[in-house]
């Protein structure tokens, strides 16, 4: 090994301390952890002003279909609960991770990538449904705005299972570096994100939705 | 170094915003409409303009005094024996000064602003006991039509109304949205497709007011004027008699022939489709305007009872007929207190 | 970038522990859980009912954050929660300015 | 094959529309031609790839930025003179309302989003790093990603102009009237896609740039003694990162609704067109406190040198930044005040736009107490920077007027706002990027701008702009609106317009001359060897202008606010300088052209959507995700510069210590 080269930036010239969790310790993977949570805090306005403009819009079905009436109970408890359990593995995929244990940190990424899986074949199934029934998006605003908001976190959901792939593949390659923690660290940070969006999306457009 | 410069620009600014005044101070005539309001909603409006100006006028022009003295004083010219204190950059006293001020001015900006803006939802106060007219405005690609539900008739590009009465605009558009604007009479508002807004102007003096639409809505925006007629009550009695016999009716094919966009002259009509105006709203997505469906059906809460004869051939509900809720839409009348 | 030598053992670190996940995954489920029972019950007025629903969301986001996405830990000062308050703040302004402004509130108030 | 030409020709090359349209064609024909000749005939293509499109280097990206800021300056710029023109007399027929739309539309769109923006970026780019301390930006590659996604946007945005026709529906662009039914060209998606793909650039520079700052100041730097330009990034920044996805969301709506048929601002089947006008201020507010606010940071810097003292309230000039930023985040309904949204809503957004005043107004007086027993040398950049006071003074002062509601009732739209915002956007934006321009231009390039020609330029600008944009505010008070193509003679607007029109000529005449200045001092500016030209404060000024390709050999530690300026007071200058022995090698990002084609593909993208071709448009897309994959799954995007090339490209600068 040589010497620790000078880093990029002067901040913490590569110092590595290990009083921190793993995915921190190198100082060029703790800023992309940090760029990471900036992106999360964007995209989490991204989905608030889409959130804004089901609000708006909600009651203007113009005559077709209504929240409560297509929304159906069984397929959505279903996929929240796909959803919250693929979070918590996830959780124990960077659990593994700190722990160094990399078998079972792929074989978390696994089951979470199945469950995943397993909500986005619900939420299609659902959306097809729709289709079939005639709730369009271009049948009214209302309609638009359910499927943009559901839609924009199920295609997050699908980068999001992409992206978890690809760190698989390259944590079986490479085994766990300080910069694979961070991969493996940043796609969880996503995933959960995306968890808590959809518990907003349960809240605001599907129980509310039953109720309104 | 050159330094020359600084003051000459002061002199030339100062001779520029000096010039300006004069400008505006002896140019208030006719033209400055925004400065000449002809009626109570303007005035208030004016009022709050000239506060306004004033109060930043406080703090603004001590800065721009300061700037040039400043700038004269210290600049960077052999033989210049003003102090020179490299080192000083903190003061609280001072600090607190010109955080205090603007905090002060905002704070009696913003009361007298929230004042204003309250009282101008409410019809003019001076002619609280006189009955108010309503007249439907609806904005078209790129023309303005004015119904008259109390009176029956309609007009294309101008509108007369009387003097000394408040008048009651409600504002939709069949068309991108735009902004009803007659600076004389008062401050402006969007006529929006699928809403109606109300705007209470009034005019306290006869003459013809310059409106334009404020909101761009394509290539004939820039026709899109119309003059407001305010003259006495008998006048405008005369007016309507006038209308109602000379001119042709304003009928369903009419209408979507004025639809179509085009830019025209001024235009009258004896009467209109009953219900035309709230059709409009509706076709387009009004039903989604929580508070137009739920008391009265009319789409301005008050816009049917205020006034007496509300009920003729510009009657507000008849285009409704396809709403759901009609039984909602009886309970009008008792619940308005209005004057 | 260079791979260092050692980082991936951890030579004599702590075990990170499996019960932070699991209190986090069964409390998350039990928030659901309260919200679709209360949802799809009908025990509440909608107004109450509303807030409620809001409040376990809100609960949720702060199991997810703590329990799952440790956002108490990190390298420096805790800029990253500053941002995801802030960023909080402001989504929360948007959507809940934004029905306040385009309800038309006022519309109504206008005219009284 | 003539008639199939010919209806292409029409519809698309708009060969019909007379002779700007020819000129424009000529004109970018044989600029192509030159730049290709230029090119090839000095053996310079593979310099161009090597050197700058596939560079990740802060310095290199920041010159591209601010090359495109000045050409994107010249359009909106030419736009502006075809608007005055048109106005200057009543019933012109010089253009015609379809053309005065679409030229109004870029005019607004351009300025704001492809010339303020960029300038920004530019000053961002150059400055923040050197000011830190640190070798690049956090993330390099992703920098440069932002840069050609700008570059690629612009291009596409500037394309419509002579292929399908531009957008006409205003920079604010609110439906219905962008709408299909009544808007059906191509024009208003170039505007929807160019801003998209401009805005996600945007978003990622915002979040760049807080994790630089946050995470890469040289060692001992503490939050407190960041210079103010790095403090105004930072506010910047926040804004940005919290606003772009508004808009971000605002278009992407729109752009359903004309492209895959969805109802969200439709006026049929429930769409509510009002929440685009909600959604687009939501970004279009806090957008213009994004320009300013860096601006803002130029002022600062340029005072405190100027004056040759030190900025004087320093915390109270961070604690309005950041208040500044919070609360243009609460003031977006302040323009739409007519909307009727009812006295509430108006009263609180009122209220909350004049608050913005309280701490720009402490900013103000604190650049005045800062010239205030000081010596201020009347440079270029000062002089600019001494004449943003009155005029953003004023135009904030109008902008207070604005905000009170009602009186909003009678301004809105006219040409007081116009007046207005030209003030603001002008005097605070355009005087601070070029105040800043000048300032830094040694650091870029080397050499000063030439002083004399500098100042003709200001005074043409300067008094243009009062000759300009004064006499608009009685417009305003006439009841002239905006965005009309023409006017009736008899509405008493003739001469105030006509006047108005000399400004805007005088102006470009201003304009002229800084492309002059810049053309002779390339030749014959005065060099800056010391990289020290103004005897200024901060830590770029202890480089070499231009700076090495790492920044600094070694990272410099920070004990104060001024570093650079407290070291030559007690001559310890010397510290600074690099010894050999404790240069290290350096490591640094490697180039990559994988953000040129990215860009490249988001282009394809967003022309195939503009012309509703999905297969095109797609097959963009799919060649950003394979950027994307490709990215993630890189490793190899480092090297190291050895010791004995830092060591020599120090000493042939003279600094090795
Ligand atoms: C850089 C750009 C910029 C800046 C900095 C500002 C600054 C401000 N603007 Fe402006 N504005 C625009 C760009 C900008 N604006 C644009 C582009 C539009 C129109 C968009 C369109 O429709 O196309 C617009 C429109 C606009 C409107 C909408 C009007 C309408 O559409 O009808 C309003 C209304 O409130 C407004 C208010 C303000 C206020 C209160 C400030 C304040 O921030 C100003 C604060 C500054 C000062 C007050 C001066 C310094 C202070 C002091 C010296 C001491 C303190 C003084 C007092 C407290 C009085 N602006
Ligand atoms: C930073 C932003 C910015 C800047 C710098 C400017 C600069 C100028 N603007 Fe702009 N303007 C806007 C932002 C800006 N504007 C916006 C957002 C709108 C609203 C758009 C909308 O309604 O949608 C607007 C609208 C607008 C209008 C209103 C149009 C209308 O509503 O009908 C007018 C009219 O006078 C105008 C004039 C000018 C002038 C004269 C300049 C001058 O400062 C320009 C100075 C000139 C140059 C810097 C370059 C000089 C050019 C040459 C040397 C080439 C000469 C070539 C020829 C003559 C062909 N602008
Ligand atoms: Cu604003």
């Amino acid at each position: 090994m040589m010497a620790m080269p000078d880093a990029i930036y002067g901040g913490h010239s590569g110092v590595t301390s290990s009083d921190k969790p793993l995915e921190y310790r190198d100082p060029n993977q703790s800023v992309k952890i940090l760029g990471f949570w900036l992106f999360l805090a964007t995209d989490m306005l991204l989905f608030g002003c889409l959130f804004a403009t089901y609000l708006v819009v909600r009651t203007h079905t113009d005559g077709g279909p209504t929240a409560r009436s297509i929304f159906d109970i069984p397929g959505f408890t279903l996929e929240t609960f796909f959803l919250l359990t693929s979070s918590f593995t996830g959780g124990l995929s960077t659990l593994a991770m700190r722990n160094g244990n990399k078998k079972a940190l792929v074989s978390w990424f696994a089951v979470t990538i199945a469950l995943g899986l397993a909500f986005i074949g619900l939420e299609v199934h659902e959306f097809i449904g729709d289709v079939a029934s005639g709730a369009t998006w271009e049948r009214s605003a209302f309609l638009s705005a359910f499927f943009t908001l559901v839609g924009t976190h199920g295609s997050h959901v699908t980068v999001g299972l992409v992206w978890m792939f690809l760190t698989l593949l390259q944590v079986a390659k490479r085994g766990i570096t300080p910069i694979t923690a961070r991969k493996v660290f940043v796609v969880n940070l996503y995933w959960h994100f995306l968890d808590v969006v959809w518990v907003f999306i349960f809240t605001v457009v599907y129980l509310s939705g039953r109720v309104m | 170094m050159k330094t020359g410069h600084s003051p000459r620009r002061a002199k030339s600014l100062t001779f520029l915003s000096a010039a300006l005044l004069v400008l505006f101070a002896t140019g208030c005539g006719r033209q400055y409409m925004v400065l000449d309001p002809a009626g109570p909603v303007g005035r208030e409006e004016l009022h709050l303009i000239v506060m306004s100006a004033i109060l930043v006028g406080i703090v603004i022009i001590p800065v721009l005094i300061l700037l040039f003295y400043i700038v004269w004083r210290y600049r960077d010219k052999p033989g210049n024996t003003a102090p020179y204190t490299p080192k000083w950059s903190e003061s609280k006293g001072l600090e607190v000064v010109w955080w205090g001020i603007p905090i002060v001015i905002v704070g009696v900006l913003g009361a007298f602003t929230a004042k204003t803006t309250f009282a101008l939802t409410k019809p003019p106060a001076e002619s609280a006991d006189v009955t108010p007219i309503t007249i439907q405005v609806t904005s078209l690609d790129w023309k303005w039509l004015f119904q008259y539900p109390g009176q029956g008739i309609a007009t294309v590009n101008y509108a007369e109304i009387p003097t000394g009465v408040p008048i009651q605009f409600e504002l939709t558009s069949d068309a991108p949205m735009n902004s009803f604007w007659v600076p004389q009479l008062g401050g402006q508002e969007y006529t929006m497709p699928g809403m109606a807004m109300r705007l209470w102007l009034e005019a306290d003096k006869a003459g013809t007011y310059y409106g334009h639409g404020a909101n761009f809505t394509g290539a004939g925006f820039a026709h899109m004027d119309f003059n407001v007629i305010a003259t006495s009550d008998s006048n405008f009695e005369a007016w309507v008699k006038q209308v109602k016999a000379s001119s042709p009716a304003l009928t369903k094919a009419g209408y979507a022939q004025l639809k179509e966009p085009s830019v025209i002259g001024t235009k009258s009509y004896s009467s209109f489709p009953p219900g035309l105006f709230n059709g409009t709203i509706w076709a387009d997505g009004g039903q989604y305007m929580p508070n137009m469906m739920n008391q009265t059906g009319s789409p301005l809460k008050a816009g049917i009872h205020t006034n007496s004869t509300g009920v003729g051939s510009g009657d507000s509900m008849s285009g409704m007929s396809n709403m759901t809720n009609m039984s909602a839409m009886s309970a009008t009348g008792t619940s308005s207190s209005q004057k | 970038m260079a791979v260092h030598g050692g980082v991936t053992r951890e030579p004599g670190h702590k075990k990170h522990k499996a019960t932070q996940y699991i209190v986090g995954y069964l409390s998350s489920l039990i928030l659901t859980a309260i919200a679709f029972g209360l949802a799809l019950t009908h025990t509440m007025r909608v107004g109450p009912l509303i807030v409620v629903l809001t409040i376990l969301a809100g609960l949720q986001i702060v199991v997810q954050l703590y329990f799952f996405m440790h956002i108490t830990e990190g390298d420096g000062p805790p800029f990253h929660a500053l941002f995801l308050i802030l960023g909080l703040i402001f989504t929360f302004a948007i959507a809940l300015m934004s029905v306040w402004i385009m309800g038309f509130p006022a519309f109504m108030a206008q005219v009284s | 094959m003539p008639s199939g030409f010919m209806q292409f020709a029409d519809k698309y090359l708009m060969w019909k529309e007379g002779p700007m349209i020819w000129g424009s064609d000529v004109a970018i024909l044989l600029v192509s031609i030159g730049i290709v000749f230029v090119l090839t005939y000095f053996h310079k293509w593979k310099w161009l790839w090597r050197e700058w499109i596939t560079t990740v280097d802060h310095k290199k990206i920041g010159i591209m930025y601010l090359i495109c800021a000045l050409l994107m300056l010249f359009r909106g710029g030419a736009d502006a003179e075809l608007l005055r023109t048109q106005l200057a007399i009543p019933n012109n027929h010089f253009l015609s309302a379809e053309h005065y739309d679409q030229i109004f539309t870029t005019h607004g769109t351009i300025m704001i989003l492809f010339m303020a923006m960029p300038f920004i970026f530019a000053l961002f780019n150059i400055v923040v790093p050197l000011q830190i301390g640190a070798r690049d930006v956090a993330f390099p590659y992703l920098n440069a990603i932002s840069f050609w996604l700008f570059f690629f946007a612009a291009m596409l945005f500037n394309l419509s102009f002579v292929f399908g026709g531009s957008p006409d529906a205003s920079w604010v662009s609110y439906p219905p009237l962008s709408e299909l039914g009544f808007d059906p060209g191509p024009g208003e998606n170039y505007y929807l896609l160019a801003l998209q793909i401009t805005g996600i650039g945007s978003i990622a520079t915002g979040i760049n740039f807080l994790a630089t700052i946050f995470k890469m100041r040289a060692p001992g730097m503490k939050l407190m003694h960041m210079p103010l330009f790095t403090w105004s990034t930072v506010a910047a920044c926040v804004v940005i990162i919290f606003a772009f996805p508004a808009l971000a969301i605002a278009i992407a709506l729109l752009t359903l609704d004309r492209i895959f048929g969805t109802h969200f601002f439709t006026i049929l089947h429930g769409g509510n067109p009002m929440m685009f006008v909600n959604l687009f201020w939501v970004w279009g507010h806090p957008e213009v406190y994004i320009v300013v606010l860096p601006a803002f940071g130029v002022y600062s810097e340029v005072v405190a040198t100027f004056a040759r003292k030190r900025i004087f309230g320093y915390s109270s000039m961070v604690a309005s930044l950041m208040l500044i930023s919070v609360i243009s985040y609460f003031v977006w309904a302040h323009h739409f005040f007519t909307m009727g949204a009812g006295a509430d809503v108006n009263t609180f957004f009122a209220v909350a736009s004049m608050l913005v005043g309280i701490p720009t107004g402490v900013k103000v007086f604190n650049w005045l107490f800062t010239m205030y027993r000081g010596r201020i040398r009347m440079t270029l950049p000062m002089l600019w920077t001494i004449a943003f006071v009155p005029c953003f003074a004023i135009g904030g002062a109008t902008g207070i007027m604005l905000a009170a509601a009602p009186a909003d009732y009678q301004y809105h739209n006219s040409y007081f706002l116009i007046a207005h915002f030209h003030q603001v956007l002008i005097g605070g934006v355009v005087f601070g990027m070029l105040a800043g321009m000048y300032y830094w231009w040694p650091k870029m390039f080397g050499f000063k701008l030439d002083e004399r020609l500098g100042r003709w330029a200001f005074w043409f600008f300067n008094i243009g702009f009062y000759v300009c944009f004064m006499p608009q505010y009685a417009l305003g008070f006439m009841g002239m609106q905006r965005r009309m193509y023409t006017y009736p003679a008899d509405m008493g607007w003739n001469t105030l317009n006509l006047i108005s029109t000399i400004g805007a000529y005088i102006m470009a005449i201003g304009f002229v001359f800084i492309v002059i200045q810049v053309l002779y001092s390339v030749k014959y500016g005065e060099r800056d060897l010391t990289g020290d030209p103004w005897d200024g404060r901060t830590l770029e000024w202890s480089l070499p202008s231009p700076a090495p390709h790492y920044n600094f050999a070694v990272i410099p530690t920070v004990t104060s606010r001024d570093v650079w300026w407290e070291l030559k007071e007690q001559g310890r200058t010397d510290e600074l300088k690099p010894k050999a022995e404790d240069i290290k090698p350096i490591h640094m990002p490697k180039n990559s052209a994988r953000p040129f084609f990215m860009g490249l593909a988001f282009f394809v993208a967003g022309f195939g959507f503009v012309f509703d071709s999905m297969w095109l448009g797609f097959l963009g897309l799919a060649g950003v995700v394979a950027c994307l994959i490709a990215r993630a799954l890189e490793y190899n995007d480092d090297y190291h510069i050895p010791v004995h090339e830092v060591v020599e490209t120090e000493a042939t600068l003279g600094r090795l210590g």
